[in-house]
């Protein structure tokens, strides 16, 4: 799987080390939550990172799949694979749906239009009080047992939940690192690069911002599900659009254009704001001055901020990097398929 | 019916508001050949190109390729049918390596079918060896690894070319290759250029009228958007015509 | 659903339609310049209310707004020459993204100075109650800020449109390198039009505190209906902010009358039909 | 040619190494100390509630001093920032960090539906104060209590006692808040209401937190009702009363709020806009009952402002909880619960009855009208007590607990 790439190898490595060790560090709560929006912060990553849309509307798909499958899972008892499976599904159709509306445009109006989608399922989620419990959230939504065959695994505690929750997210991560491996990855590169020069090469650039989209929906309506499971509920706030600023946030602080960023994006975020909120009500204050600086400082994100870090103290054989001063340092994924 | 021309426009127009920016253009190409277009700045060059290849859907006026109808044909699709085009102003994918920049172009030909995208991009071996051909052909081996923008301007313009051959195309516009180069790097791209002859039919614009006339086996002039004289380098040399519409006198 | 009724449903429309045309046009200046949408535009206007507040305690009505204009404009003239300006540079995204940060950073900074409990503040005394128009009874202080906010837009359209340091700014806005190049001074330009677009929203939040009242979420409540105002209208269309403000406010106030629970809905349905049916926006032109 | 670029760093994963950063130590002394969360809102709709309810609870807890059955008390609050996501996550966290067995609050009901879940999940003791009949209903669960009158008996009251001193106001107009309180008083003012003929000609429902209640009331207008009832909460109520009084419908059409908190409101509002405002709530300080009396001395000794409902009923929840923890001589929440079913005592509310089928206090509610400006006795001498009265019971058979569920 990684034949000849040691610093890939390396890097699945740590991740597994985290997956290990996170739950010793913060609350299994936490970090389930942080797996959970690890998955959301690569999809947008695949639409912002990788094929340069900036969406500012995923809580959309986040909250109608969760909203779903909570559904399903209250009145028919559905099992946790299918689900899973329907929250998938409803991701990616609204996502195709809304997708092929938002891609007719693009640069700001692309970006007021995800809004603009977004405040429109939050109205509807708002005022469907019968369906969504509107204000309230979705309350009372069970956690059904994992039915593999004839075993069914309770995932009632948190650390069980956590367990689940881990598992999953790596099934996301390889597939999300197939489809970024694969031609789709460098095709959504080269649309981010240059569209114009794209199709000029014969990829018909919509089409392919439509799959980019729709893919981020399913890998973000898988998200939602899982959300909906951990507290038993479904808040509002998950299709709102602050939901959409936070996985944004994420995949920023963490560094664009690569697999790894909005992993460590979701994880700073998320044991940032659990940590400083006990502490400080105002805790959305220290987001804010992070995302300034981030912005004004330091584009690349945390991914960036290693690599300085690690060039400062001695990079090794690498030599320097001739594109240091280029004020943009979007991170492409830089293997070279050689 | 084989086409004998593998390009053909009939009175192509194209107007931005008032201005008509090509007027009537018909022009033919035959296969094989390297058929050039000159003209004096704003005479509606780029603008003839950008017809062709899709970019700018034209008010007036047919375009034929290999025969089939592709008047305002979406720009993406024809790649597909033989016909790739290189820009003005360089126009690669400046975070994407040199070797992606080609690979990417190679691998838009390449039909992969629905379950080909789950593989690794590096497990197409023959989209691989055609992005090295042709790195190698235009000289931009050693710079594999490198984001297109570290690249100097002379392989940048080289990486401009490669990415146009990629798509393996049958008819090559080219747009002033050799703009803004030293002239070292001028006759290392005239020798490029020279070597697609015979694999490509070539569509060139060029401004250097010493290269022109050495490499062309056709010339097209335009003028004010119009289509002034067509020929050999030598008949075009002599034609008064060109010669005023060079100068400045209004004909 | 008698006259009076269809009669006070218009006449809250245009309040809240001018309201929405005086965020466009203050964020429709800003759209044009850096091409991305202001996220920090909302609690600008929240900003303004609060300073009212507390200048108003000592300069009274009139004193509070112009203090609010004068405190929210500087802030984005500050914001604009410390933050924006080192972005011009880079992709716009990051502009988009330092805004979103700003407005995080200014709704916390103002639960930190008046407390998180919404404030209720009352208009001057001579503009308090109702007045019968026949028709219906209709607060006084409402039409009032309709008149004021008119007269604001159209001072505003009028000074980008006709007067030679509008012509500037409009130049700015079409082309900053070309600008730049004839020998305007555009840094200034960037900095006064960005001053006076938040200015606009601080004044729109001082004015319409005694209607709505005072919470530190006000901000982020109306800005999706600002941005709607702005890309219905045409990026940098000052007209068109002004024209699709008060179809927003109409339409929204109609629909509260006779579906409350469709009323916010149909506007973002609004914005997505006017995108695809006229790209471009009502009265834009890129 | 893999040479080792420079993008070939080693990411040290954030995760692992943010986490050994001093995170709140997992799970605190267990010991002695029993832990008391108090969740309440600091931000968001109802952001000026939490601190008086924060107060009410301290109240309580300063009355014990800070200990009982001779262990101390830890009191902790947490924001639940008005919104259920938030509300959950805090509890769940307040439970595993510092080990809470018994949370009382939050203050709306949306967020009670929330928090309820989490306690039967995570077994502790849970006691709310609010307007939803689901917690002591539909959602109703061993562990969850509801401090507040049933909303069957307090609509009862207001309505029974508002047509018979103004039998002529047929037509009603409501505003109802919506969410699961709004919902719930709205079904059972109908309810009273049909016993007396009452015509609802036209009922508006708008989210909580809504400032812009213009076509709302200009719509009302139009319906030329006898009485407004404002079925709405928290700044929405006031929002209400002035645009009402702005758009010449107050005073002509009388408003009533039938669950109201009362004194923050009065205190908000000035007094000629009060006149004639009648309000339906679970606790105003002029109640005689000896607990009443001494609590508002010692709110007005610390505050010099008298308590309203909210901080009241946080006082009233935590002492009824410490009562039981001393009748049941323990704080575990199995033991409160089974302490407090079925009790009968003397507390805030005069004489309160722990009903042990649905945990709903059975108790009384109070109607008040605010007297006209040259009545008041003295600046916070707000209203007169129209009706203080516990009847009617909700029947049995209207109740949606059917089976309280076991520990």
């Amino acid at each position: 799987m990684f034949e000849g790439r040691p610093g890939a190898f390396l890097r699945f490595v740590l991740l597994l080390v985290a997956i290990v060790a996170l739950p010793l560090a913060v609350r299994p709560v936490v970090a389930s939550e942080i797996w959970i929006f690890s998955i959301a912060a690569m999809a947008l990553n695949l639409i912002f990172g990788y094929t340069g849309m900036l969406s500012f509307g995923q809580a959309t798909f986040f909250g109608l799949a969760a909203y779903t499958s909570g559904l399903m899972m209250i009145h028919w008892h559905a099992p946790l694979l299918v689900v899973l499976a329907a929250g998938t599904l409803v991701g990616a159709l609204a996502a195709a749906a809304v997708g092929y509306v938002c891609i007719q445009r693009v640069g700001t109006y692309f970006i007021m239009l995800t809004f603009g989608f977004n405040q429109m399922f939050f109205f509807i989620a708002y005022k469907w009080t019968a369906v969504t419990g509107g204000d309230d959230g979705l309350p009372g939504i069970p956690r059904p047992p994992l039915a593999l065959g004839p075993w069914s695994i309770s995932l009632e505690t948190s650390v069980r939940y956590y367990v689940f929750v881990a598992v999953v997210f790596l099934l996301a991560f390889y597939a999300m690192k197939r489809i970024v491996d694969s031609p789709l990855g460098v095709i959504f590169q080269s649309i981010r690069e240059n569209p114009v020069r794209a199709a000029a090469v014969g990829y018909d650039v919509k089409w392919y911002k439509w799959i980019a989209f729709t893919l981020a929906g399913a890998f973000t309506g898988f998200a939602g599900v899982l959300y909906s499971m951990m507290f038993g509920i479904v808040p509002l706030e998950s299709i709102s659009w602050i939901i959409s600023g936070d996985i944004v946030f994420m995949v920023l602080i963490g560094g664009i254009g690569n697999l790894y960023g909005p992993l460590l994006g979701a994880a700073a975020f998320k044991w940032l704001s659990e940590a400083i909120s006990v502490l400080w009500n105002r805790w959305p204050l220290i987001l804010g001055v992070a995302l300034v600086l981030v912005v004004l400082f330091l584009r690349g994100g945390l991914v960036e901020a290693f690599a300085r870090i690690r060039g400062a103290f001695g990079g090794g054989g690498g030599r320097r990097d001739a594109d240091e001063g280029v004020p943009v340092r979007v991170g492409a994924e830089g293997e070279a398929r050689t | 019916m084989t086409e004998e021309a593998i390009l053909r426009t009939e009175g192509l127009t194209c107007d931005f508001g008032a201005l008509r920016a090509v007027n009537g253009v018909s022009l033919s190409v035959t296969p094989g050949t390297l058929h050039s277009v000159i003209g004096p700045n704003g005479s509606g060059k780029t603008t003839l190109f950008n017809l062709i290849s899709g970019e700018l859907r034209p008010t007036g006026g047919r375009v034929y390729l290999e025969g089939r109808d592709v008047t305002g044909v979406a720009s993406h699709d024809l790649p597909h049918l033989g016909l790739a085009r290189c820009f003005q102003r360089t126009n690669v994918f400046p975070k994407l390596t040199t070797y992606d920049n080609v690979w990417v172009a190679a691998f838009s030909r390449h039909t992969p079918g629905a379950l080909g995208f789950l593989k690794r991009a590096s497990d197409f071996a023959s989209v691989d060896a055609e992005a090295r051909r042709i790195l190698d052909a235009v000289g931009l081996a050693h710079k594999v690894a490198a984001p297109a923008e570290t690249l100097s301007h002379g392989q940048q313009r080289a990486l401009e070319v490669g990415v146009t051959l990629a798509s393996s195309p049958r008819l090559v516009l080219l747009d002033e290759p050799t703009q803004g180069l030293a002239p070292e790097a001028t006759q290392h791209m005239t020798r490029l250029v020279q070597s697609l002859v015979g694999r490509y039919t070539i569509l060139l614009i060029e401004h250097k009228m010493r290269i022109v006339m050495s490499i062309s086996n056709r010339i097209s002039v335009m003028a004010f958007g119009e289509l002034i004289a067509e020929g050999t380098a030598d008949e075009v040399r002599d034609n008064r015509d060109v010669q005023r519409a060079y100068l400045g006198t209004r004909r | 659903m008698n006259v009076a009724f269809f009669a006070g449903a218009i006449l809250n429309g245009l309040v809240t339609g001018m309201l929405y045309a005086l965020m466009g046009v203050g964020l429709s200046l800003i759209l044009g310049l850096l091409n991305i949408p202001n996220f920090a535009h909302g609690v600008l206007y929240a900003l303004g209310a609060y300073v009212m507040i507390s200048a108003g305690k000592a300069f009274g009505f009139l004193g509070g707004a112009l203090t609010a204009l004068a405190v929210v404009g500087l802030l984005g003239a500050v914001i604009e020459y410390f933050g924006v300006r080192r972005l011009y540079r880079v992709h716009s995204d990051y502009i988009l993204l330092l805004s979103f940060g700003l407005s995080l950073i200014l709704t916390e900074s103002i639960i930190l100075v008046w407390g998180p409990v919404g404030i209720t503040s009352q208009p001057p005394a001579f503009l308090t109650g109702g007045i019968d128009l026949g028709v219906t009874v209709y607060p006084k202080y409402r039409l009032a800020v309709m008149f004021i906010t008119t007269a604001l837009v159209l001072g505003c359209y009028l000074f980008v449109t006709r007067t030679r340091y509008g012509a500037i700014l409009r130049a700015g806005i079409e082309d900053k390198d070309m600008a730049a190049a004839l020998g305007i001074n555009i840094r200034r330009v960037f900095t006064l039009t960005f001053a006076v677009g938040t200015g606009l929203a601080g004044l729109g939040g001082a004015l319409m505190s005694p209607v709505r009242g005072l919470l530190p979420t006000m901000g982020i409540d109306i800005l999706p209906f600002a941005f709607v105002v702005v890309v219905l209208g045409g990026l940098g269309s000052l007209p068109g902010a002004i024209l699709a403000g008060l179809l927003v406010g109409v339409v929204q106030s109609l629909m509260t009358a006779i579906w409350a629970p469709g009323a916010d809905a149909s506007v973002f349905a609004l914005m997505t039909l006017g995108i695809i049916a006229r790209p471009q926006g009502l009265l834009g032109r890129r | 040619m893999s040479t080792i670029t420079r993008r070939h760093f080693l990411t040290t994963t954030i995760a692992a190494g943010t986490g050994l950063l001093g995170v709140p130590a997992l799970g605190t002394a267990q010991g002695k100390e029993i832990v008391m969360l108090g969740i309440w809102p600091f931000t968001g709709a109802f952001a000026d509630v939490g601190p008086l309810l924060d107060r009410g609870m301290r109240l309580a807890i300063d009355e014990w001093n800070n200990k009982v059955i001779g262990r101390p008390i830890k009191y902790i609050t947490r924001d639940d920032e008005t919104k259920a996501s938030s509300a959950t996550r805090r509890m769940e966290e307040a439970i595993d960090s510092e080990g809470v067995k018994i949370v009382i609050g939050p203050w709306s009901s949306g967020m009670a539906l929330a928090c309820t879940e989490v306690a039967k999940r995570r077994k502790v003791f849970y006691y709310f104060s609010g307007g939803t009949e689901d917690i002591a209903g539909k959602r109703c669960h061993r562990y969850a209590f509801n401090w507040a009158a049933s909303p069957y008996t307090a609509m009862h009251v207001v309505v029974d006692n508002y047509m018979r001193l103004n039998p002529t106001h047929k037509r009603w107009y409501l505003f109802v808040s919506d969410f699961a309180f709004g919902w719930s008083v709205e079904k059972y003012t109908r309810e009273a209401g049909s016993h007396h003929g009452i015509e609802f000609v036209g009922a508006d429902r708008m989210p909580l937190g809504t400032r812009e209640y213009s076509g709302f009331v200009s719509k009302a207008a139009a319906a030329k009702p006898d009485v407004l009832c404002l079925l709405n909460a928290g700044q929405d109520v006031l929002v209400s009363i002035r645009e009402a009084h702005n758009f010449g419908l107050a005073p002509k059409v009388t408003l009533l709020n039938s669950w109201g908190v009362g004194t923050e409101d009065f205190l908000q509002l000035d007094p000629k806009t009060r006149e004639n405002f009648w309000v339906g709530t679970n606790a105003y300080y002029g109640m005689n009952t000896p607990v009443a009396k001494k609590m508002t001395e010692m709110y007005q000794a610390k505050y010099n402002v008298p308590p309203g409902y909210a901080p009241c009923a946080a006082y009233g929840m935590t002492r009824l909880t410490l009562r039981a923890i001393e009748k049941a001589n323990s704080a575990e929440p199995a033991d409160i619960v089974k302490a407090l079913e079925g009790w009968e005592t003397q507390d805030w509310p005069g004489k309160v009855w722990v009903n042990p089928k649905t945990h709903q206090t059975v108790r009384d509610y109070m109607l008040l009208r605010c007297k006209k400006p040259d009545q008041m006795k003295h600046a916070t001498d707000f209203a007169d007590i129209v009706a203080v009265s516990g009847q009617p019971t909700m029947p049995d058979s209207m109740n949606e607990c059917k089976d309280i569920g076991s520990l």
